[in-house]
């Protein structure tokens, strides 16, 4: 075979959020360029916040991404707290994790069900998938309806909730509001075990790959909200000191805004990182149901990242079952703040891994300086680096294969396109 | 002529009856004429709520016959939502029908008296039945003209029946146009202008007036002008309207509930609401 | 609804945005099944790969305008779309992102305060409706839209009517809700009196002021609202900033003795029905 | 003939309505407010709780008194019970070139109402003459109606009104009919008891269940001097006197452009309203083929209230306050032969800009 030049180009990636692009080069049968291209426009949050209000920032930065929005309040809240030297304790904090296991259900169930599933049947599209699993379809949109209905309750709504606030809450749910969800979360919790085995039976693509493994690890829990940032090459460090050791850089090789480690190496946040770093923290059924399908850590498959996601809802199920069923209303739903020139920072865990936010305010509490960093942004190298080698261990797949597989590897990040705000349309030459 | 008894009212308040679409003709570019199965007696003037299903409701005036109760017609300008629904069933269709609602030109009382009709557009197909029953009952009325404006020859309803109006019924059809498009030697001009050329004593007789607000004003002052006395004018007046039973609210002009207390008034009645702006 | 005509075509845009309108239409879990029956969905990657090529009968675009590549996108999607429907605060307004809009703030010297290397970069310096590039024939409006607006939106198409979408002032529903209002009550700026209805008065729900996210009411009367929060003590600068979020660029929301100072929002994304 | 109660026959009273089936409907503390909620328990009653209200502002406050019925008029009124703000009428469906329209039978839950006050049952004498006696009826509003029982309760604690003006409207502070049952609340140093007087002979069979003594000449005077004193000490007025004719007359007084310039046209002040009764009608059709009707409180603050095709006649903020304000005060007369504002002071409380229809008014018969 006289093979010269093939070229493997996905113009507008679908079944992400976002707008991407894949190019893989193959060149006398080797792997040259490859490209994850992100061309969402810049909408420049970090400029346009400063000047804004403290209070202001979790309702906007929620318009990052309409996917996780959940994920920049809270990281953003959590940042502006720790500027002025709060913690919010008690059911407060509680609240927050329940909110937060809604946004995993909503966006897990819509990834694993709708969006990355039809790739591992073959199909293009869960309306497709739906006409020779319709059950499966129909009890994963019931699923996702449970996480919403978590955001609607404790947030206002599903998509940018409203009642997100520095200090806590503007209004804490009464019990009579949560306890209608307990009864769903039963039947999703037994639901998604059912559906979790299912998942195990899919063919996974071959691809084993050495990550650093990069997720917030808490003593106490399975990390959402807080913790250290562990890594599993280079061990724990506090999230202040965040900026040290990961860094973005702007190069025109890429498409974008992309991180990198202390040691200027790519690394991987998200699930598997979570799952893989902390495994033992897994509620008891998602730990159960891990076994029994034989998910143990190290995964280094990326492709089973569709089955760390079901475990992952499992535990969310669970985390909101034991939440609900604590639950007593605050005598406040927040802790008041005063402003003050101060600087703070903070990590959550978005459904895509890690989120971090760092603000300065100025004494009126106007931001003067913003920092985000999304985790589509820091998986881009990784996602880049899994493509090369998936592609050169399956060369011998027919265009349309390798272009579909490609496809599938990226959207084994879930990639959220419009969170990663720093990734932009860049002028590239091509030869 | 008040239609609704008690047997009828609760249809009435309640759900449309599906009335099936015996035939739909087109009148112009955008007015059709349904012809329903009957729905039995009503007066001229009335109107019904007419439904199209899953799309709306809307009033529209009775354009037939109140002689002929086995038919029900409607003449309908399409020109938003509903209306375009329903110019666009077709026969064998059904429409929902809720009525007939409110008050009719004053048959009774024009009743050995000249009678001048006023009217432009589709403010015709409401004064229609109110001319069928002059023409069956002719002998009851004195001299009848109709002074009737389009905005253009084309868009001129009910024009095949113009001769029969003049000849087998003894009305005088005085017409005008906005403007004068295609083939066209009449008038041109504002309806008002035709009010000095009608052979009915103005001055004595009941005048019956349907159109925009603006030409209603017109043609009061063209009538008074003529020594008409207003409390021989009557005048159908148009309101949002969402129910036809005067519980929602939307029709009011003052004190006025234009489905139950109208839509024709003495004008006389309304005059002090009716010269004002956005009552 | 006539049964035996094909099913109309929907394709969904996606320009400047974060991505929630489109959501919103996968947030439908009961209904989405009845919606692919009764739509044929022809380009949507949000939810498929499948392509239909175009020309499609509806067009739902969600995003605002803010490089020249989306000004030149969005002219080819007009020309391949009977009905076009913008979707979302950015696609009606600009969005959260046309506060690079407003004077004194520029994209351009924006840029290199979140880039590295601000070469890189194409952006315009306004992000604009799409209703200042191309006509459009309605709007739902909402940062995020309600998702139910989304279905009468689609049963509205089906059916061949006029959507029912609200576009009186947010304290109607509010008050039909049974809310106790917090600007009265509690003393809390709200600008729900200004708001367009339809988001299911959430925000006093939860015991905080509306923050105008779906949009200017029908007939707002920002004069006289901001007469109201100065009697509530509020200061200036946070009068200006509480009406400039996500429907900053829209006219209805631009306060007293304030001007657009940049090409304004068309008024087609106004009005009684709007479609 | 007169029954004297105190605080636990009051609650008994509630528990002997629920046990008749009643949903009970009273006034409880909720978001900062008294307002009335259903499924109201004795020990819900807000002792002690009373409010003051100014154009724009209410607020609640400790009385310290342990009055069970100290508040004044709540931030809506009940009439959500008798006439749903959101209601479905019928549905239907295609069948073949037709459709079959599926009319739910009205719902007749019985709903008692506990705590009503003198403007609010006149209210809804109001709303009977709209509903119920005109060429009409409405068959939804009938059957809830005939369900309803009213347990009012005569101002008598506090003097001053804040921003209700029913004395001169001729509607209260005592209870005229309509009602079941009246209580009038007294608290004298430490004695706190109610005199109750039944209505009807649903109202006196209740009463009979409950314990009470007779009252006494001086128990039934304290009541009467009670109501007597807030009628007298109203504040704020309306000077009802040839008001239709003035309104009716006032289209071109100057007044509505200055009030139209404060008016946000929120709709508030309707929906708070206890007489309005406009009604959007909406129909629509979901992707499974059925249509439905459904009615909703409207306001005359909307554009479409009055839209016909090509536009809104009420365009402007004046216009469409005037229409309201003229409704209410004037042409209502001529409508329903009574007043359309029965002084209950919500309008003005509750309107974000704190326009007072009192203070329009009366500027309005000054300008004329
Ligand atoms: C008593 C009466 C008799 C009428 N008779 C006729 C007739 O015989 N033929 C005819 O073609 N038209 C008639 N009309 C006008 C007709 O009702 C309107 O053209 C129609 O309501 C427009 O509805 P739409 O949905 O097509 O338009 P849109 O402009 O989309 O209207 C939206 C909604 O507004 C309301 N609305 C709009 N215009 C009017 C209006 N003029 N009057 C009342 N409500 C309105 C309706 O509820 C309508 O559904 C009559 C109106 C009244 C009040
Ligand atoms: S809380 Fe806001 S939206 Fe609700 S009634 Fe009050 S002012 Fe209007
Ligand atoms: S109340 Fe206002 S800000 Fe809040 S969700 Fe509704 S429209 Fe948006
Ligand atoms: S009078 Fe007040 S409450 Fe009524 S619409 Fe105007 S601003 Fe709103």
């Amino acid at each position: 075979m006289t093979e010269t030049k093939r070229v493997i180009d996905v113009g507008y990636l679908a079944r992400v959020e976002g707008e991407g692009s894949i190019r893989v080069e193959v060149e006398n049968g080797t792997v040259g360029k490859v490209e994850f291209g992100i061309f969402e426009p810049p909408r420049l949050f970090e400029a346009f916040l400063r000047g804004r209000k403290f209070v202001d920032a979790p309702d906007i930065t929620a318009r990052i991404c309409g996917i996780c929005p959940v994920a920049y309040q809270m990281s953003s809240t959590h940042a502006l707290e720790d500027a002025l030297g709060v913690s919010v304790d008690g059911q407060l904090r509680e609240l927050r994790r329940l909110l937060y296991c809604g946004e995993w259900i909503e966006s897990h169930v819509l990834h694993v069900f709708m969006l990355h599933a039809p790739d591992f049947l073959g199909f293009q599209d869960a309306i497709q998938m739906a006409a020779d699993h319709g059950e499966v379809v129909k009890t994963a949109l019931k699923m996702k309806a449970i996480g919403n209905d978590i955001l609607e309750v404790v947030g206002g709504r599903a998509v940018h909730p409203v009642n997100i606030k520095v200090g806590g809450f503007y209004r804490a749910p009464t019990k009579e509001e949560l306890h209608p969800l307990r009864e769903k979360l039963e039947w999703a919790l037994a639901a998604m075990m059912d559906s979790t085995k299912l998942i195990a039976t899919f063919p996974f693509p071959d691809l084993e790959r050495k990550y650093d493994f990069v997720a917030l690890h808490h003593p106490d829990e399975y990390a959402l909200n807080e913790g250290e940032i562990l890594s599993s090459r280079n061990g724990a460090i506090s999230v202040a000191e965040y900026e040290q050791n990961y860094t973005e850089q702007h190069v025109e090789r890429s498409n974008a805004l992309q991180s990198v480690n202390k040691d200027g190496e790519p690394y991987l946040v998200g699930p598997i990182a979570r799952f893989n770093l902390n495994y033992d923290q897994l509620s008891p059924a998602a730990k159960s149901m891990a076994e029994e399908v034989g998910l143990k850590p190290p995964v280094i498959n990326p492709f089973k990242s569709i089955l760390v996601r079901a475990i992952e809802i499992i535990f969310a199920f669970e985390e909101s079952i034991r939440i609900i069923d604590q639950y007593e209303e605050p005598s406040e739903s927040y802790v008041p703040l005063e402003p003050r020139k101060s600087s703070g920072s903070a990590c959550t865990e978005a459904p895509r891994g890690l989120l971090y936010h760092r603000y300065d305010i100025d004494d009126d509490g106007l931001i003067t300086e913003a920092k985000i960093v999304p985790p589509t942004a820091q998986n881009q190298l990784t996602i880049e680096d899994d493509l090369r080698e998936f592609a050169t261990n399956h060369l011998h797949l027919s265009d349309d294969d390798l272009t579909w597989q490609c496809e599938q590897a990226v959207r084994n990040y879930d990639p959220c396109i419009s969170c990663a705000t720093h990734t932009l349309k860049v002028k590239i030459d091509r030869k | 002529m008040t239609i609704a008894t008690k047997q009828n009212l609760e249809s009435i308040v309640g759900a449309p009856r599906p009335a099936k679409i015996l035939s739909v003709d087109r009148n112009t570019d955008d007015v059709w004429t349904l012809r329903l199965e009957g729905q039995g007696a009503f007066g001229p003037g009335q109107f019904n709520m007419l439904y199209v299903l899953g799309v709306g409701e809307v009033p529209i005036s009775i354009s037939g016959s109140p002689g002929k109760t086995d038919e029900l017609l409607h003449t309908v300008r399409g020109v938003g939502g509903v209306t375009n629904a329903i110019t666009s069933l077709k026969a064998g269709q059904s429409v929902g029908v809720r009525g007939p609602f409110g008050t009719s030109w004053p048959m009774a009382a024009a009743k050995g008296r000249d009678v001048v009709i006023v009217t432009g557009g589709i403010g015709l197909a409401p004064l229609r039945p109110a001319i069928y029953h002059i023409i069956e009952n002719r002998a009851d009325y004195g001299k009848v003209s109709l002074l009737y404006g389009a905005r253009t020859p084309k868009e001129m309803l009910y024009a095949d029946e113009f001769d029969s109006w003049r000849e087998t019924g003894d009305i005088e059809v005085l017409t005008t146009v906005d403007a004068a498009i295609g083939a066209w030697d009449g008038d041109v001009g504002v309806v008002t202008t035709l009010i000095p050329r009608a052979s009915a004593d103005i001055s004595d007789a009941v005048a019956m007036i349907c159109g925009p607000e603006v030409m209603t004003r017109f043609t009061v002052a063209g009538l008074a002008e003529r020594n008409q006395s207003k409390d021989n004018i009557y005048v159908s007046l148009e309101r949002n309207m969402k129910c036809g039973t005067a519980h929602c609210g939307h029709c009011q002009l003052g004190p006025k509930f234009v489905c139950k207390d109208g839509p024709v008034f003495k004008f006389t009645d309304v005059a002090h609401w009716f010269e004002k702006r956005e009552v | 609804m006539s049964e035996a005509a094909a099913k109309p075509t929907l394709a969904v845009w996606k320009f400047s945005s974060c991505d929630g309108c489109q959501l919103s239409i996968l947030d439908l879990e009961e209904e989405l099944l009845d919606i692919v029956g009764a739509v044929e969905i022809a380009y949507f990657p949000e939810m498929t790969r499948a392509v239909v090529k175009g020309p499609y009968d509806v067009s739902l675009v969600e995003g605002s305008v803010t490089t020249p590549e989306e000004a030149e996108r969005i002219a080819e999607i007009r020309e391949n779309s009977k009905i076009l429907i913008t979707l979302g605060a950015c696609a009606v307004a600009g969005g959260i992102q046309a506060l690079r809009n407003f004077d004194g703030a520029d994209a351009h010297a924006w840029v290199p305060t979140v880039y590295a290397h601000p070469e890189y970069i194409s952006t315009l310096s306004t992000s604009t409706a799409i209703s200042d590039h191309i006509d459009i024939q309605g709007s739902v409006q909402g940062c995020p839209p309600n998702k139910y607006h989304l279905l009468e939106l689609i049963g509205s198409l089906v059916w061949g009517r006029t959507p029912n979408l609200p576009t009186h002032s947010q304290c109607l529903d509010c008050k039909v809700k049974g809310n106790v209002c917090v600007l009265v009550a509690h003393g809390t700026p709200c600008l729900g009196p200004v708001t367009r209805a339809g988001c299911g008065s959430v925000c006093p729900s939860y015991h905080r002021g509306c923050y105008g996210c779906h949009g200017p009411a029908e007939t707002p009367n920002m004069d006289a609202l901001t007469t109201r929060w100065r009697s509530l003590g509020v200061a200036e600068d946070d009068i200006v900033r509480g009406r400039r979020m996500f429907y900053a660029w829209d006219p209805g929301f631009v306060g007293p003795g304030e001007e657009h100072h940049k090409q304004p929002a068309a008024e087609t994304t106004r009005g009684q029905g709007s479609i | 003939m007169s029954t004297v109660m105190d605080v636990q026959a009051v609650y008994t009273l509630i528990d002997s309505l629920k046990s008749d089936g009643y949903e009970v409907v009273g006034p409880r503390l909720r978001d900062k407010a008294l307002g009335y909620v259903a499924g109201t328990n004795g020990s819900d009653l807000p002792a002690g709780l009373g409010d003051d209200q100014s154009p724009g502002n209410y607020r609640t406050r400790d009385r310290g008194d342990g009055a069970l019925f100290g508040f004044r008029s709540s931030p809506q009124s009940w009439r959500r019970w008798i006439f749903p703000p959101n209601a479905e009428v019928w549905s239907a469906r295609r069948d073949n070139d037709s459709f079959v329209v599926d009319t739910s039978a009205p719902d007749s839950m019985k709903v008692a109402v506990i705590g009503a006050r003198a403007c609010d049952v006149a209210a809804l004498t109001i709303q009977d003459k709209v509903f119920l006696d005109g060429q009409f009826q409405d068959p939804a509003y009938k059957a809830r109606r005939e369900n309803l029982l009213i347990v009012a309760v005569n101002c008598s604690l506090d003097a001053d009104s804040n921003t209700c003006f029913c004395a001169s409207m001729g509607t209260g502070p005592r209870v005229q009919a309509g009602h079941d049952i009246a209580l009038t609340e007294i608290i004298e140093g430490d004695k706190h008891y109610f005199v109750a007087d039944a209505q009807t002979d649903e109202g006196s069979r209740i009463l009979e269940g409950i314990s009470g003594a007779p009252a006494g000449t001086d128990e039934v005077a304290a009541a009467d001097s009670a109501i007597s004193n807030v009628a007298d000490s109203m504040g704020r007025k309306v000077d009802a006197d040839g008001l239709p004719e003035l309104m009716n007359e006032s289209y071109e007084s100057p007044r509505w452009t200055v009030v139209g310039e404060r008016c946000l046209s929120c709709t508030s002040c309707t929906m708070v309203c206890p007489t309005c009764f406009c009604t959007n009608i909406e129909d629509s059709g979901d992707l499974n083929g059925v249509a439905t009707r459904t009615r909703s409180w409207d306001s005359c603050f909307t554009l479409r209230h009055s839209h016909i095709h090509g536009g809104a006649i009420r365009n402007t903020n004046k216009a469409r306050y005037r229409q309201w304000a003229i409704h209410k005060m004037g042409t209502w007369q001529e409508q329903f032969g009574t007043s359309g504002c029965v002084g209950c002071g919500r309008c003005i409380t509750w309107c974000p800009s704190g326009i007072d229809i009192t203070e329009e008014v009366t500027a309005i018969r000054e300008e004329a």
